[in-house]
């Protein structure tokens, strides 16, 4: 029944832009229609998750497909359903959001492109979230790979539009060819073109193959570092509802595959998981740190998904370490955790990126040193982005905090393990994960701040306006589901445990960890901060207001407040050794220094300083073997020549 | 729940909403000892605390409720953060994992303290929360690191079970050392004291937290002293919990957590009075110091 | 027949050299026409007798290879108005010994391949390889469009020698038809060069390389 | 019938020859591509279709590549009308003729069952398609041509001497008069190794060089470029599918004869090479015809590299002989028309083709897309299977180096193509060249062939293919 549902919810989703393509360029009858047809299919695809959640029919649908190796077989069992209810989720949020930030009216040029493409990008996640085939899962994957390219080059007029979108489009070819080889070989071993990977020897060179491909390709699709060099600037160029769409669920996808791969496998070896924690770690704590420097809020944003995503391996580096070592526990704690964690960064991700959005919609940049005191002007908005930062960072009693306390009960568990010397692994992980929520903390403060709090530092954002309810409503929707995840994440236990049966798990996560009680002291907390605020709020009724004080400085300007840079000079200063932050600092000089400007920002230093120069290097390479063909034909002659006397020798 | 339970958690609160001022009188006294002045007197931080209720408060335009929200969410933090403490053998609130939740609710009431800094618009306070927000950062991991060492010794990682354990083995004990000179030290930086920052200067360009509060007064600011005394009390108990071995009787360890918590307090007067404050740039280097220390009490663990 | 053919081959082998030798275009056609009379002869001798079919391509041969096709040449050579092969990428006494080399290599590979009785001690396939790579030489170290024509007349020439050894098995239509293709392809091959000579008033194939990389 | 599929379009180009009026000639194309595909249709239903005494005969692989010549031409014939009435400065009475003799002499390529028609028939293509290169008559075709001329008939003319080698291989053997294909494959454990490996050699790089493979394909870039998009694409699309017939014809003697081993080397190492020197080429092109040249370079190196891995790979590589040729066409077509609204092939100039062609633009893209064996297109299925056919086969290497080819390759015309589709157009060029029916209905039809058999390859089509890789691999 679900499967039905799931593969009509793809259907709908996938011809929702159609209908648009005849309508007429001005009218708003398309966009309408596109955004009902997606909602409808969004409300079919999430109760097929959450039919297969109450009632789970392990046997999917399987059907005869007439293309080589394919079957069309189908099925959401509880790991699919996770995912499968979350794209459509956020998708019918992203559609309804796109009302007010893309109208057709304002965009009659690409406006039905992208809600063409926007309809095939959820598609194309729905359907291979649910595939269970092989070639039926490659199609799902590369549709949605090529609609996610066409969205994120909505605005090709612009060179960095187009670049971000070449590299986006390379990375994830690349990620795709990974993946011929890892179901090649899976079939090769197995003699199936599905998932299964039971008989496939993990510690043999089949194995190991398969463990690293699937690695490189879906750590390419989830943007883990040092994977994740396509991933800020697709995510800052895409309109932003894409954007949302993309951070809060088409990165997932790489981790959904990645789970599903290595659920097969019931032994891996040891060091599977020890690699998938010291990478997720690794993309954690450098995905934020990345992100500290970023001025453009989006590309702060896109780094944040990095992290997310290293926190998400992280866990799943744990369910492995957990199998291997024979700990249901750690599987169990890591794998929730790293569920959880994808839903909660769905929402919160998702929220951040509207409520962006809506500070682009409203000002007409991203440059968070040209914002602030948006706070004023665009109060809803604020409010729901201060919800999403908080999330974000993983702080209490929203949802980041109860998948971010799944994980590190789980590393703390493996670290109180007393069996072998892998504990030490887990145990420097934890630390490593509080040091990204700290680094966290400092960039969303950061970031609330530069665009929140202050003055206006530029005409646009002194003259910004809230975005429209359109635009507001999915935020509030996101909003809600992440206050109520954090304060009763109980709720999600059934879905999490069935997500956890795919692996084999049979305790309930209750049993496992404090759910209820996190629901008690969120309950507390909640009542300490009323408490206090009604106290002080009594006290300081009617009080004056004054400028600020700045310890006397007699004329205050917007232009003196602390901008993200500087907020961030010296975390970055901190970090120089892995981010390679780019300065242009003035030499100040005498007592009464002539007028100077300050310039500092953090490149990718893998896409950079590695990857581009030796792309660079191969492509000169190549020219220089251009000398074969200089238009003379002897030469051409001699070729063939050459070439028939070798092979007449050799044979 | 017994009517001892009860009657332990009425104590625990009373204890964590009362205690904590005296422990900057305490500070205060043993600096002026150092000093040979008379000093302040033991009770002179609650009088403050009074005065700065009463008196009206004047709010910049700059600012928006977010301003507010700072002292209120510093606050409550603490204040819940004390809940998950045992302070007489008992934690009234405790499950596996609060450990966790007690560090991130520190992390919370930091978030707010530094965009209630941000929202002033003023130079000197954004100064002030980015090296907060800096510092801090680096003296997570320590903590946490810490947090493990207990964690593996108690198979738990629950505060309660962590800090009343009280049984470890022998061979620990280089380790628990190392921690709790890991955990003084980030006592010192989040409680802004010496030598992280000084609690008394008036020079702005050098402080950290203390700049973030500048434009706050009255009763905000009040409600910011008194949370961050509770602060400074919680962490005093964390660092000697580890010390204090299981004393069996609830009271017993009240007062011995009692008197240990003043020693701290002593021993931070004490600190505050022989060194200088660090150079600013130096501060990330001891917090990486603290760092290395808990984490090299972990890999003690593994002989 | 292996008295009357040898010969023969030997001369079409010392033609191949004289080919690679001569710089003036006119002789060189010469010398492709001369190899056609040779060809003829050799269908001849390899027959043993003078059948109808055999006289028939023998006299197509000499028609095609020895008149109509120097003759075409020719005529372009007249309304190009060159007479030698300045500068060939490869210089006349290099392509001397590399045709000497070629020859030399034949003969060797030749002898790998066993042969059917009546051919055994033949000179039939090692003159064929060398001839082809005569012909294959010409083609790839000469600059003039005229010359290039020439050497696939004799990568052409050593491939009908090979042929020879086939009389019985090449139905009568197949072979007519690979010689029309020949015929057909050299005088497309004209009309190209004629165009060229048109458009870039040379037929140097130096100036054919703007279309490169 | 199988006479028919040749006369009648002998018939037509004759008629066209004679015909006076340039309106209505090209009218011929598709009335012809009509009759010959509906003849093919007909001709696929019979289960035996032969003439001449077994000279012609369709087996199972003339099967497959009639009806992929026949539906390519056709949608080029629905093509020209709508191009040649934009060209019509120019006369088409060499072009319209040469264009049905082309695809007279394709059927007779298919069908042909004797060693030596076939190599006429393959000449004759040669000659056909270099006054259809020549069609612009400009310097840079006439350059071409004579490339083209050149380079084509010396590989022709190899192809001659291994046809006389395998004769003689099979003379040797005592076989006789008889060069029919079917003769030679039974009998082929009987002839002399030596001969046949040479004439293997020399077939391979004689029809290599028709097929394009590195490093015989230099005249490719310079032909593709400079031809009519609509020559380029039955170049591209069927006439190197008529030489990979050939090629595959001796491939099956010599494995009827117990020597695949060797070929098959030959033809993984030839096939990675010709990938490689796509790849390579494609990399920083800054001409998007001669991009596609390199681009058929690259496929044809897979073709043989399907044929080279065997078993699935065979059967892959005849998938996508079939999804190859028709996406070529998509390719060819499209920037055929981005090239008359532009009148340049630089990437420099021609920018922004989705805004100023919006079909012609898409249909660029897509093609692209499903040329670089994007799911859900045609070419995936073949190119997967292939690759699945190495990791099975203990060909992991080389299936690992195929793979890293497409990476290379993709990267490169990637570069290439959304130079083409995407940004700001120029200002309006003097073409004043905008889609119309005539000249996108019939990309548009191949598109949708290619889509179609990226979700649904008919049953009939993976019988025809399955028999064609059976009939090709033949046991010793």
């Amino acid at each position: 029944m679900s499967e039905v549902l799931a593969v009509c919810a793809c259907a709908l989703a996938a011809l929702s832009g159609l209908p648009g393509l005849f309508s007429s360029r001005n009218g708003r009858a398309g966009e309408r229609m596109a955004c009902s047809l997606i909602a409808v299919a969004g409300i079919a695809g999430v109760s097929a998750a959450v039919l297969a959640f109450v009632a789970p029919s392990p046997e999917g649908i399987s059907l005869r497909w007439a293309v080589p190796g394919g079957a069309l077989q189908v099925r959401v069992d509880g790991l699919s359903a996770i995912f499968l209810g979350q794209i459509f989720f956020i998708s019918i949020l992203g559609a309804i959001y796109g009302l007010g930030y893309w109208p057709q009216a304002a965009h009659r040029e690409n406006g039905r492109k992208l809600r063409l493409f926007y309809g095939l990008l959820t598609a194309g996640i729905g359907l291979l979230i649910i595939a269970g085939n092989s070639v039926l899962f490659l199609v799902g994957w590369e549709v949605m790979a090529l609609a996610a390219f066409l969205t994120v080059t909505t605005e090709d007029e612009k060179p960095e539009v187009r670049q971000a979108g070449y590299l986006y489009l390379c990375t994830t070819r690349a990620g795709t060819l990974c993946l011929f080889a890892l179901f090649a070989l899976l079939f090769g071993a197995t003699g199936r073109m599905d998932f299964d990977t039971h008989g496939v020897d993990a510690g043999g060179p089949v194995g190991t193959a398969i463990f690293l491909l699937a690695l490189a390709g879906f750590g390419l699709k989830a943007g883990l570092m040092p994977l994740h060099i396509w991933l800020p600037p697709a995510h800052a160029s895409a309109p932003t509802h894409v954007s949302a769409l993309m951070s809060g669920v088409l990165i997932k996808t790489g981790i959904y595959a990645l789970a599903r791969v290595a659920a097969g496998f019931e032994h891996p070896p040891l060091w599977w998981g020890g690699m998938l924690l010291s990478l997720g770690t690794a993309s954690a704590v450098l995905g934020v740190a990345f992100a500290i420097g970023q001025h453009d809020v989006k590309r702060l944003l896109a780094y944040h998904s990095v992290e997310n995503i290293g926190i998400m391996c992280m866990g799943l580096g744990l369910a492995l370490i957990g199998r291997a070592s024979g700990h249901p526990d750690l599987v169990l704690l890591g794998l929730a955790g790293a569920l959880l964690h994808v839903w909660n960064h769905g929402l919160f991700k998702a929220l951040l990126f509207l409520g962006a959005g809506s500070v682009i919609h409203g000002t007409g940049t991203r440059e968070m040193d040209r914002l602030g005191g948006l706070l004023k002007r665009m109060p809803g908005t604020a409010l729901l982005f201060l919800v999403g930062a908080v999330a974000i960072c993983g702080l209490p009693p929203l949802n980041g905090f109860v998948s971010e306390l799944l994980v590190y009960l789980g590393l703390y568990r493996g670290a109180a393990a007393r069996d072998g010397r892998w504990w030490i692994a887990t145990s420097f992980a934890a630390p490593a994960l509080a040091l990204v929520g700290a680094l966290a903390l400092a960039c969303f403060a950061k970031a609330f701040g530069a665009i929140f709090l202050g003055e206006p530092r530029s005409e646009d954002a002194d003259l910004a306006h809230e975005a429209p309810r359109t635009m507001l409503g999915p935020m509030i929707a996101l909003a809600a589901c992440c206050v109520l995840i954090g304060l009763a994440p109980a709720l999600v236990a059934p879905a999490l445990d069935s997500a956890a049966a795919a692996w084999g798990v049979s305790t309930p996560l209750t049993a496992a960890a404090p759910l209820g009680k996190i629901t008690l002291a969120a309950v507390l907390l909640l009542a300490a901060l009323g408490f206090t605020a009604a106290a002080l709020v009594s006290r300081i009724r009617g009080s004056r207001a004054a400028p600020t004080w700045d310890c006397g400085y007699a004329a205050p300007t917007a232009r003196m407040q602390y901008t993200s840079s500087s907020f961030a000079q010296m975390l970055v200063g901190l970090f120089a050794f892995a981010l390679r932050p780019r300065e242009h600092a003035p030499r100040l000089v005498g007592p009464f220094p002539a007028a100077a400007t300050y310039h500092g920002e953090v490149p990718d230093a893998v896409l950079d300083r590695i990857l581009l120069p030796f792309v660079r290097a191969t492509a000169n390479a190549f020219e220089s073997l251009r000398f074969i063909q200089r238009g003379n034909v002897q030469a051409y002659l001699g070729y063939i020549l050459l070439t028939l006397v070798l092979l007449l020798v050799w044979k | 729940m017994n009517l001892h339970t009860l009657l332990l958690d009425v104590v625990h609160v009373a204890v964590l909403l009362l205690v904590p001022p005296f422990l900057l009188g305490v500070i205060n006294k043993t600096k002026a000892a150092f000093a040979g002045r008379v000093g302040p007197p033991y009770l002179q931080p609650y009088y403050d605390l009074v005065k700065l209720w009463r008196k009206g408060s004047v709010f910049s335009t700059s600012t928006s409720w977010v301003f507010k929200a700072g002292p209120v969410v510093g606050f409550a933090t603490a204040v819940l953060a004390g809940l998950l403490l045992p302070v007489a053998g008992h934690a009234p609130l405790s499950f596996e994992g609060d450990a966790i939740l007690f560090a991130y609710l520190f992390a919370l009431g930091r978030f707010f303290t530094v965009a209630a800094a941000l929202d002033t618009g003023s130079a000197f306070e954004g100064m002030g929360s980015a090296r907060e927000a800096t510092f801090s950062s680096l003296a997570e991991p320590a903590l946490f690191f810490g947090l493990l060492v207990l964690g593996r010794l108690a198979r738990s990682l629950s505060l309660e079970v962590m800090l009343t354990g009280g049984h470890w083995p022998p061979r620990s004990a280089a380790s628990l050392v190392l921690v709790m000179a890991a955990l003084f030290i980030v006592l010192l930086a989040e409680n802004s004291r010496i030598p992280f920052d000084d609690p008394n200067t008036h020079l702005e360009l050098t402080m950290i937290h203390e700049v973030m509060v500048l434009d706050h007064g009255g009763p905000a600011l009040g409600t910011i002293l008194y949370g961050a005394s509770l602060k400074l009390f919680i962490f005093a108990a964390l660092v000697v919990g580890i010390a204090l071995p299981d004393l069996g009787n609830p009271w017993m360890s009240l007062g011995a957590l009692l008197t240990g918590v003043l020693a701290v307090a002593v021993a931070i007067g004490v600190v505050e009075s022989l060194m200088a404050r660090l150079r600013l740039v130096h501060v990330p280097s001891l917090l990486i110091a603290a760092c290395l220390l808990s984490g090299f009490g972990i890999v003690l663990l593994a002989r | 027949m292996q008295i009357v053919a040898d010969p023969l081959l030997v001369v079409l082998l010392l033609v191949n050299f004289f080919m690679l030798g001569t710089s003036r275009l006119r002789a060189l056609i010469n010398g492709s026409a001369a190899q056609g009379v040779l060809l003829a002869l050799l269908v001849v001798a390899v027959h043993g007798e003078v059948t109808l079919q055999a006289a028939l391509i023998a006299l197509a041969t000499i028609a095609l290879k020895s008149i109509v096709i120097p003759s075409m040449l020719t005529r372009a050579l007249r309304d190009a108005a060159i007479h030698r092969e300045i500068e060939p990428v490869i210089g006349f006494v290099p392509s001397l010994l590399l045709g000497g080399l070629g020859t030399g290599l034949s003969v060797v590979f030749a002898r790998t391949l066993p042969l059917a009785p009546e051919h055994v001690g033949s000179l039939l396939v090692p003159a064929s390889l060398a001839t082809a790579f005569t012909g294959f030489l010409l083609l790839a170290t000469r600059r003039k469009a005229i010359t290039q024509v020439v050497g696939y007349l004799a990568l052409e020439n050593g491939v009908f020698v090979m042929g020879l050894t086939l009389v019985e098995a090449m139905p009568l239509l197949v072979e007519t038809g690979v010689l029309l293709d020949l015929v057909v392809a050299i005088f497309v091959m004209g009309i190209i060069i004629e165009h060229i000579s048109r458009e870039f008033s040379s037929i140097d194939t130096t100036r054919l390389s703007s279309l490169k990389e | 019938m199988a006479l028919a599929l040749v006369i009648v379009p002998l018939a037509f180009a004759a008629a066209a020859a004679a015909m006076p009026w340039q309106k209505w000639r090209p009218w011929l194309l598709p009335a012809c591509g009509a009759v010959h595909l509906a003849m093919t249709i007909a001709a696929l239903g019979r289960p035996e279709v032969s003439a001449i005494g077994g000279w012609l005969k369709l087996d199972a692989l003339g099967r497959l590549v009639l009806a992929l010549v026949s539906v390519l031409f056709f949608a080029c014939s629905l093509y020209a009308p709508g191009y040649l009435a934009l060209r019509a400065e120019r006369s088409n009475r060499v072009f319209v003729p040469c264009l049905l003799f082309f695809l007279a002499m394709n059927s007779l390529i298919v069908e042909a069952q004797h060693l030596g028609l076939m190599w006429v028939a393959i000449e004759a293509t040669t000659l056909a398609s270099a006054p259809l290169i020549h069609y612009n008559h400009h310097a840079r075709s006439i350059e071409a041509t004579w490339k083209y001329l050149l380079i084509g008939s010396v590989g022709i003319a190899l192809a001659l001497f291994g046809t006389f080698f395998l004769a003689y291989a099979a003379l040797r053997a005592g076989l006789g008069t008889s060069l029919f294909f079917p003769d030679l494959v039974r009998e082929a454990p009987r002839l002399s190794r030596p001969w046949l490996h040479s004439a293997f050699v020399l077939l391979f790089v004689g029809y290599g060089t028709k097929m394009g493979l590195a490093p015989m394909h230099t005249w490719k870039p310079d032909a593709y470029g400079e031809a009519p998009g609509i020559v380029g694409t039955l170049l591209a699309g069927a006439l190197t599918s008529c030489a990979f017939l050939a090629l595959l014809r001796f491939f099956q003697i010599v494995s009827a004869a117990g020597e695949a081993a060797f070929a098959r080397q030959l033809m993984i190492g030839i096939g990675l090479l010709s990938m490689a020197v796509g790849g390579v080429f494609m990399a920083r092109q800054r001409d998007y015809k001669r991009m596609l040249a390199y681009s058929s370079v690259e496929h044809m190196g897979i073709l043989v590299l399907g044929v080279g891995i065997g078993g699935l790979g065979v059967f892959g590589s005849l998938l996508h002989l079939v999804n190859n040729a028709i996406t070529k066409g998509v390719l060819f077509l499209s920037a055929g028309n981005i090239h008359r609204a532009y009148g340049s092939k630089s990437t420099e100039d021609v920018r922004g083709a989705l805004r100023r062609l919006p079909f012609s633009g898409a249909l660029f893209l897509a093609g692209f897309f499903a040329a670089t064996g994007s799911p859900p297109f045609a070419p995936f299925l073949s190119e997967f299977t292939i690759v699945r056919a190495a990791m099975t086969s203990g060909h992991a290497i080389v299936g690992g180096l195929f793979l890293l080819m497409l990476a290379i390759v993709f990267i490169g015309m990637g570069g290439a193509v959304l130079a083409v589709v995407q940004g700001e157009p120029p200002a309006e060029g003097p073409s004043g060249y905008h889609d119309r029916l005539g000249t996108i209905a019939p990309i548009l039809l191949l598109m949708a062939i290619v889509l179609f058999l990226g979700v649904y390859v008919p049953a009939p089509l993976v019988a025809l293919v399955q028999k064609a890789a059976t009939f090709v691999e033949v046991k010793p």
